[in-house]
């Protein structure tokens, strides 16, 4: 059948009337539409502590990511662990932009050396950095390693390596250090408590 | 359709330029943010939190000789906290104040939005800019007692604080209200928090700040983030409107004539027709015919 | 506090806070730097009508919430604590039974004490030092100090107190602070106001006491007040050290510093030549019968240290490795440390999770102190300023011959393990994502250079090195052991039966135990990681929460719980109960006592050889009692002695005297430099957010003096020490008022720390402004109180 | 091809006419829809609210600098005289086509006249209230606006907007079908004798 000219104009009338209807006012029906995501719901939680202050607030981190072989996870957003007595739940200015400073892209991922009289850094790799970081402790060790004080008493200690820090790692790496270093016979050895 | 609505499930209560009233057919509770003034430390946790969380961009700022970080609230900004020195008889107060939305009951931006669906009231009391509807005419801005929404020369388009609505639709409280490190922020129903602001006035009355009041302006209808204020006498330092209207001046003179303007022009256009079909044309005759 | 108390930690705890009745925060910030920690102390205004009240050079962030202010002069803190001091002696303000039952105040102190002229007994000008024993006891026939119940003998510390603290009148207070005599006992009138056994106060403090050539001293001043108050070992009371990094407590408990190892045992000295000289030396013998004295166990600790980290190597034969480890010249500590890089001793530094150069003080003099460096190592997860001292401003890269290497360092939220906060809980934490690529972690780094370096010498031979081929290194994987692994020897093994220890109780001397730190004993037992306890329970509602987390020692919230009960062993405040005697044992928080030991069968301070706390203590170097000295750069004459001005015990590096200012006509402004609430010292620049919020450094000017300088708000000053020199945007505040310090007016000008020449807005260095020069017992810095000028920049 | 009659208009009033024409009727069709709810879907015809919002002003400014050009064209045309003053003393007569009590007009009749400095008046107007409401957050160091400047504004450019929409439509129906024959004179620019003795007798076109 063929549509005559009057028929397509009503069809078009029709169709102009309903988006008109829908124009006219606002039409309140989709007021279900499907809801916003909350961006944390399909995140992992890990609980973790706000590393700035000595507070101790605990803190859930939302990572995206499974964990699955193929992926990287990344943290999307940090806040407040309600459980926690210290702070339930809450977060200073500090601890609510955790999340930058965790994927921060001002982060280092490789090694650098300075050369003496340098202007510049050069990228260096872990292999070489370790063993030179090992060949100069070890030989300033031998050089300033004190065994037997002026009055002749036994003091193994080493008085050219200094070592500072830090009141920012781990009871378990501040315990490695300590002992590590006490071990190697270091005594000038600091670090935030003071400063 | 014309107008795209906040992608969320929460029943609105109105909207701007809307014809039509809204279904009305769900009820919940009306909630509301409390600010406690005189427990807030200006630490800016919330200014941080509300970044973080709503994923705002950097406004970059530049010390102005104060601690507060931004000059003015801005479209990546929905949340400043503003300090002010007073000294009032030799007392020396650093009022801060967090500056963010008020969420009205009676929202002077929705009544001056004229574009259908860019602000919606939900039934829980948020009012809620949904920029997919927005047109960029910032007349929003003019019609808030509070001056609060911000125009963005970038996407040309209004913004301001949503109470997280994606996180209060998912039954968690508003991301200032949680990192609050001094619960000045409190969340929780408009009717205990009410309750909960009275007690607290009554406290700093007895700790001797006569003055101290709840913001909660009846000119607006009542807000959804009210204030505990300890110095209600200094309400001009804390840049609160001592009694803010929404919809009122030209606005609401603009609201009942412009119901009469269309139809002046339909009555225009009639009276012409008319006018045709009683005096019809004045044809000169035509030379030479 | 240790000289005090018995231990130098925070003594009760965050949440604890909240059961105060006065909050009296000084020398700290907590609104600024503990934002959430500082909500407890609001939770105490609002639920119990609790005052807060501040005392600093500044109105700050945390005076706006207070109830009341009271601004002082940078370094007066102990004239003005002296003067509180002064009013509880005079009007009687003090816990009468308190301070009867739980302090020294009955002790007799011997002839020789005495206090002249600022100078007390025994000091020896060749060395600046005090023999201390010319402040000791007097002791009885049997050997143990003589008392007087009625506090009436005229050498008792009750009467000595009461002298030495009679200088500190209000009028003589408030010349020195700069304050009002008014505004001076209005403040008293509420600190003083906590000495009945129905109220506790509490004091919230941080390195605004402890950065002062009598850092010590103010801390010592504050610990007699709260004693003579009775609100030691109270909930609600106590002194509470506000630590500035997550892990400082954790940190210096693990003896990531010169003088001690960990659990607060003490690195031998070299006059120490054997084993048994040493636990001789820190082996205290009760000075009083029925003093429980703990410490008499450090050679159980100390034994069970060595056998963790020397194992077999360590033995009752061999002194326990004794000879493994080093016994330093002197003081080691932070200032020393970068005196002896100074005088070109030292080859090598590495800095771990450190910001040496900007941690100050007198940058410039740090930037020359390294580059006296032959190499140095900078671990840490950002490139910052102390990796590139040699481009600092002003630096010509060219002319520094130090070798430096950077290795980038996991940070936290890629590693687990746990923190220890203020309040000494020791929370686990869990690691959200992996060590990116490139990256190493802390743990592997150290081991890696410890093996390197081991094998070196296996190689090479050199320097002895017994100690490292002795290590103990029972890891799974040795080239990164895991944290857990690092945690459970921390805690602890019976090594007979190979079993985790529950309690340091179950240490011995005899090389059947071993303990990496036996304060944390407990923290991992056969039950598992306690500090992964989250358990939210809290049946008292005083906030102990002993469900969550691990707190040293034995998970005890409240540290000398049993002074916050009376003789018959009932809580001074039944509402407010820290532990309780239920007729055969302590109930409520974990006891500093005895479990089963009887009210009156021992005194409440266990780590004390008094049994009791001391309001009189040979503890200090510099004084049994606080003495206001001036600052070593301050603005006025001290007038309780002029003649000693300045702490006699400081220690002067080369060249300080010289860096200092010499006229207050040249440096006519007090200074002190702070944190804001926004950064966390350097590492923060980093954080656009931050940077963001608190974008630039500035220079806090008082209204008054802008008026006088030309200065105008917003707009750049100078300000300028004889060290060095910073420029940035001035804040004009009302909130620093002018002092009137002894007829001088004086006006103070304040400094934050956070800027350096690395991050997203870069700005001055804070510390080029402070003096090299620290506290007489820590070295801490005194960063709190300096001169200054300052100009507007044309 | 040559025109019969009389010219009335040159191309260049003509152009500037239409220009102003059309640029106040979309001005009227978009400043309605953002009037109003129901009127809203005006927008749709100037390519949806966001667009309508942004080509408002910028028409605005082709409205503003037309109109000062029609202006200055029409200027000399437009003063009022004592025939005029007549004129509109007349105007009743006027509106029933009563035309022999309708004094002679010239070139522009006094209600033309009329409608020309109505639409000057309130073509500043437009302008005064709408930079405003444009440039809210201010413009030239003037400004910003926000909040009362810009709600009166809005009720002025409404109540102008409506004003100027009245007499536009009086002047579209006197231009086109109540008077015919007049609309040419603004599309090819001339009108028949007939004409012009009918409506301006003292023209001396």
């Amino acid at each position: 059948m063929t549509l005559s000219r009057r028929d397509l104009l009503k069809g078009t009338a029709l169709a102009a009337g309903g988006t008109f209807v829908s124009a006219l006012g606002f039409d309140l029906k989709p007021a279900y539409a499907q809801s916003r995501e909350l961006k944390i719901s399909g995140a992992r939680e890990y609980k973790t502590v706000c590393p700035y202050c000595a507070v101790g607030c605990g803190t859930i981190a939302y990572v995206h990511g499974s964990g699955g072989l193929n992926t990287t996870r990344s943290v999307i957003h940090v806040e407040g662990d309600p459980d926690s007595p210290i702070n339930g739940g809450t977060l200073c200015p500090k601890g609510a932009s955790q999340m930058q400073l965790a994927m921060s892209p001002r982060l280092e991922h490789t090694p650098k050396y300075r050369a003496a009289g340098s202007t510049e850094w050069e990228d260096v790799d872990w292999e070489w950095a370790m063993s030179w970081f090992a060949r100069k402790y070890k030989d300033s060790r031998d050089a300033t390693f004190v065994e037997r004080d002026a009055q002749g008493r036994r003091v193994n200690r080493c008085e050219g390596i200094g070592w500072v820090g830090s009141a920012t790692v781990t009871n378990e790496d501040a315990y490695l250090i300590t002992k590590t270093q006490r071990a190697l016979g270091i005594v000038f050895m600091d670090h935030q408590a003071r400063i | 359709m014309s107008a795209q609505l906040p992608a969320n499930g929460l029943r609105i209560r109105r909207a701007s330029a809307s014809a039509t009233p809204a279904p009305g057919i769900r009820e919940g509770p009306e909630y509301a943010k409390l600010v406690d003034i005189s427990r807030c430390i200006g630490c800016k946790g919330c200014e941080v939190a509300c970044k973080e969380w709503n994923e705002l961009g950097i406004e970059p700022t530049a010390n102005f000789g104060s601690y507060q970080s931004h000059q003015d609230l801005g479209p990546n900004t929905w949340l400043l906290m503003r300090f002010t020195e007073s000294e009032v008889d030799g007392q020396l107060n650093w009022l801060i104040k967090k500056d963010a939305c008020l969420h009205c009951e009676e929202p002077g931006c929705l009544l001056a939005c004229p574009a259908p669906g860019a602000i919606v009231q939900y039934e829980n009391g948020i009012v809620d800019f949904n920029q997919a509807n927005c047109i960029g005419c910032q007349l929003c801005v003019s019609g808030c007692p509070f001056d609060i929404p911000r125009f963005s020369t970038e996407t040309r388009k209004v913004y301001k604080c949503n109470m997280c609505i994606d996180r209060v639709e998912a039954g968690l409280e508003p991301a200032c209200a949680k990192t609050c490190p001094t619960n000045a922020i409190a969340w929780g129903t408009k009717e205990d928090m009410v309750r909960l602001a009275e007690q607290k006035v009554e406290g700093l009355r007895a700790r001797g700040l006569a003055n101290a009041m709840l913001y909660d302006p009846p000119g607006v209808g009542g807000t959804h983030m009210m204030y505990v204020v300890p110095h209600g006498d200094q309400l001009e330092q804390y840049d609160l409107p001592a009694d803010p209207t929404a919809g009122a001046g030209a606005l609401a003179l603009l609201g009942t004539v412009r119901k009469l303007g269309a139809s002046a022009l339909g009555l225009g256009i009639l009276a012409a027709g008319l006018h045709y079909l009683g005096f019809g044309p004045q044809a000169p005759e035509e030379d030479g015919k | 506090m240790a000289a005090s108390f018995g231990r130098g930690a925070m003594t009760n705890h965050w949440k604890d806070i909240k059961n105060a009745d006065v909050v009296l925060v000084m020398g700290a910030n907590p609104a600024e730097n503990h934002p959430c920690g500082f909500k407890w102390a609001l939770e105490a205004r609002d639920n119990r009508g609790a005052q807060i009240v501040t005392v600093d050079p500044r109105y700050t962030r945390t005076s706006t919430v207070a109830d009341r202010h009271l601004q002082i002069r940078p370094g007066s803190d102990i004239a003005v604590i002296g003067g509180w001091i002064h009013k509880v002696l005079e009007e009687e303000l003090y816990h009468d039974d308190y301070v009867r039952l739980h302090t020294n105040a009955s002790f007799i102190v011997s002839e020789s004490y005495r206090f002249e002229d600022g100078i007390f007994a025994g000091f020896d000008e060749a060395t600046s030092t005090y023999d201390r024993t010319q402040w000791s006891y007097e002791r009885g026939a049997d050997g143990f100090v003589r008392r007087d119940p009625t506090l009436e003998h005229p050498r008792c510390v009750f009467q000595l107190l009461r002298a030495h603290y009679s200088r500190y009148t209000p009028e003589v207070v408030a010349q020195i602070a700069g304050c009002s005599v008014a505004d001076f006992e209005a403040m008293a009138e509420i600190v003083c106001s906590t000495g009945t056994a129905d109220r506790a106060g509490t004091i919230m403090y941080a390195v605004g006491w402890t950065m002062h050539t009598v850092g010590s001293q103010i801390i010592r001043a504050a610990a007699i007040l709260q004693l003579l108050l009775g609100n030691i070992g109270r909930p609600g009371g106590g002194i509470n050290a506000l630590r500035g990094h997550a892990n400082v407590q954790g940190a210096t408990d693990h003896a990531i510093v010169a003088a001690s190892l960990p659990g607060y045992l003490t690195v031998p000295q070299p006059a120490q030549t054997t084993l048994a000289a040493h636990l001789a030396a820190y082996t205290p013998r009760p000075a009083v019968a029925g003093s429980v004295n703990f410490l008499s166990n450090y050679p159980r600790f100390f034994n069970s240290l060595m056998k963790a980290w020397f194992g077999d190597a360590a033995t009752p034969a061999n002194n326990f490795a004794y000879d493994h480890l080093g016994k330093p010249a002197g003081d080691a500590t932070w200032l020393s440390m970068w005196d002896e890089a100074h005088q070109g001793r030292l080859e090598g530094l590495v800095a771990l999770g450190f910001n040496t150069l900007l941690a100050g003080p007198d940058v410039p003099r740090l930037i020359r102190s390294m580059t006296n460096l032959k190499w140095k190592v900078v671990i840490d997860p950002f490139l910052h300023e102390a990796a590139e001292f040699w481009n600092a401003p002003g630096v010509d890269a060219s002319q520094v011959q130090t070798e430096v290497l950077y290795l980038p360092a996991a940070h936290w939220i890629e590693r687990g393990g746990s923190f220890t906060n203020s309040g000494r809980w020791a929370q686990w934490k869990e690691a959200a994502v992996d060590v990116p690529e490139g990256v190493r972690s802390d743990t592997w780094i150290l081991s890696e250079l410890f093996w390197r370096v081991k094998e070196l010498y296996e190689d090479e031979g050199g320097a002895w090195h017994e100690p490292i081929r002795d290590l103990t290194w029972n890891y799974v994987n040795p080239r990164e052991p895991s944290l857990e692994e690092l945690a459970r020897e921390i805690n602890g093994y019976d090594l007979t039966t190979g079993r985790l220890l529950d309690s340091f109780a179950q240490l011995r001397d005899d090389g059947t135990t071993s303990s990496g730190n036996w304060i944390y004993a407990g923290s991992w037992t056969e039950q598992g990681n306690m500090m992964a306890r989250r358990g939210t329970e809290d049946p008292s509602g005083l906030g102990f929460h002993h469900g969550w987390a691990f707190a040293w020692p034995l998970n005890r919230r409240v540290l000398y719980n049993r002074a916050g009960a009376d003789a018959n062993g009932e809580p001074w405040d039944a509402s407010r109960a820290g532990i309780r005697w239920n007729g055969t044992r302590w109930v409520g928080d974990v006891p500093d006592f005895g479990a089963t030991t009887r009210p009156d069968a021992a005194g409440a301070f266990i780590m004390t050889e008094e049994g009791v706390a001391r309001l009189f203590t040979t503890g200090l170097v510099d004084g049994p009692f606080s003495e206001h000295y001036e600052p070593a750069e301050s603005p006025t004459a001290n007038i309780l002695h002029e003649r000693v001005a300045v702490n006699p015990t400081v220690r002067w590096y080369d060249g300080v005297r010289e860096s200092l200012a010499q006229s207050t006509d040249e440096f006519p402004y007090a200074a002190t430099v702070y944190r804001v609430v926004e950064r966390e010292h350097f590492v923060t620049s980093h954080v656009p957010l931050l940077v963001e919020t608190m974008p630039d450094f500035f220079v806090e000017v008082p209204h008054g003096l802008a008026l006088e300088k030309g200065v105008v708000n917003g707009e750049r000053v100078r300000v300028w020490s004889p060290r060095g020199e910073v420029e940035g945007v001035a804040i004009v505040t009302k909130r620093i008022k002018p002092l009137t310090v002894n007829g001088r007016t004086l006006w103070t000008i304040g400094i934050p720390v956070h800027w350096g020449f690395k991050g997203i807005t870069t700005g001055a260095m804070a510390n080029s402004l402070t003096p090299f020069i620290g506290d007489a017992n820590t070295r801490c810095p005194e960063f709190k109180a300096f001169l200054v000028n300052m100009e507007p920049v044309a | 091809m040559k025109h019969s009659g009389i010219q009335r208009f040159t191309f260049v009033e003509r152009v500037v006419h239409w220009v102003v024409g059309l640029s106040f009727l979309f001005l009227l069709l978009t400043g309605l829809a953002f009037s109003h709810p129901r009127l809203y879907w005006l927008t749709t015809f100037a390519g949806g609210g966001p667009t309508a919002r942004w080509l408002h002003p910028w028409v605005g400014v082709a409205f503003s600098i037309s109109f000062v050009a029609m202006f200055l064209i029409w200027l000399r045309d437009m003063r009022v005289d004592a025939d005029d003053r007549a004129w509109l003393r007349a105007i009743r007569h006027y509106a029933v086509h009563d035309k022999a009590k309708v004094p002679p007009a010239g070139k522009y009749n006094a209600g033309q006249k009329m409608f020309f400095w109505t639409m000057t008046l309130l073509g500043v107007a437009y302008l005064v209230s709408g930079l405003p409401i444009w440039m809210p957050a201010g413009i030239l160091g003037i400004g910003p606006f926000y909040g009362g400047v810009v709600n009166v504004m809005r009720l002025v450019h409404y109540l102008a907007t409506i004003g100027g929409g009245l007499f536009l439509i009086v002047h579209v129906y006197l231009g086109t079908v109540a008077y015919p024959g007049t609309i040419g004179a603004m599309l090819h620019g001339r009108v028949t004798r007939a004409w012009a003795k009918m409506h301006h007798a003292r023209w001396e076109g």
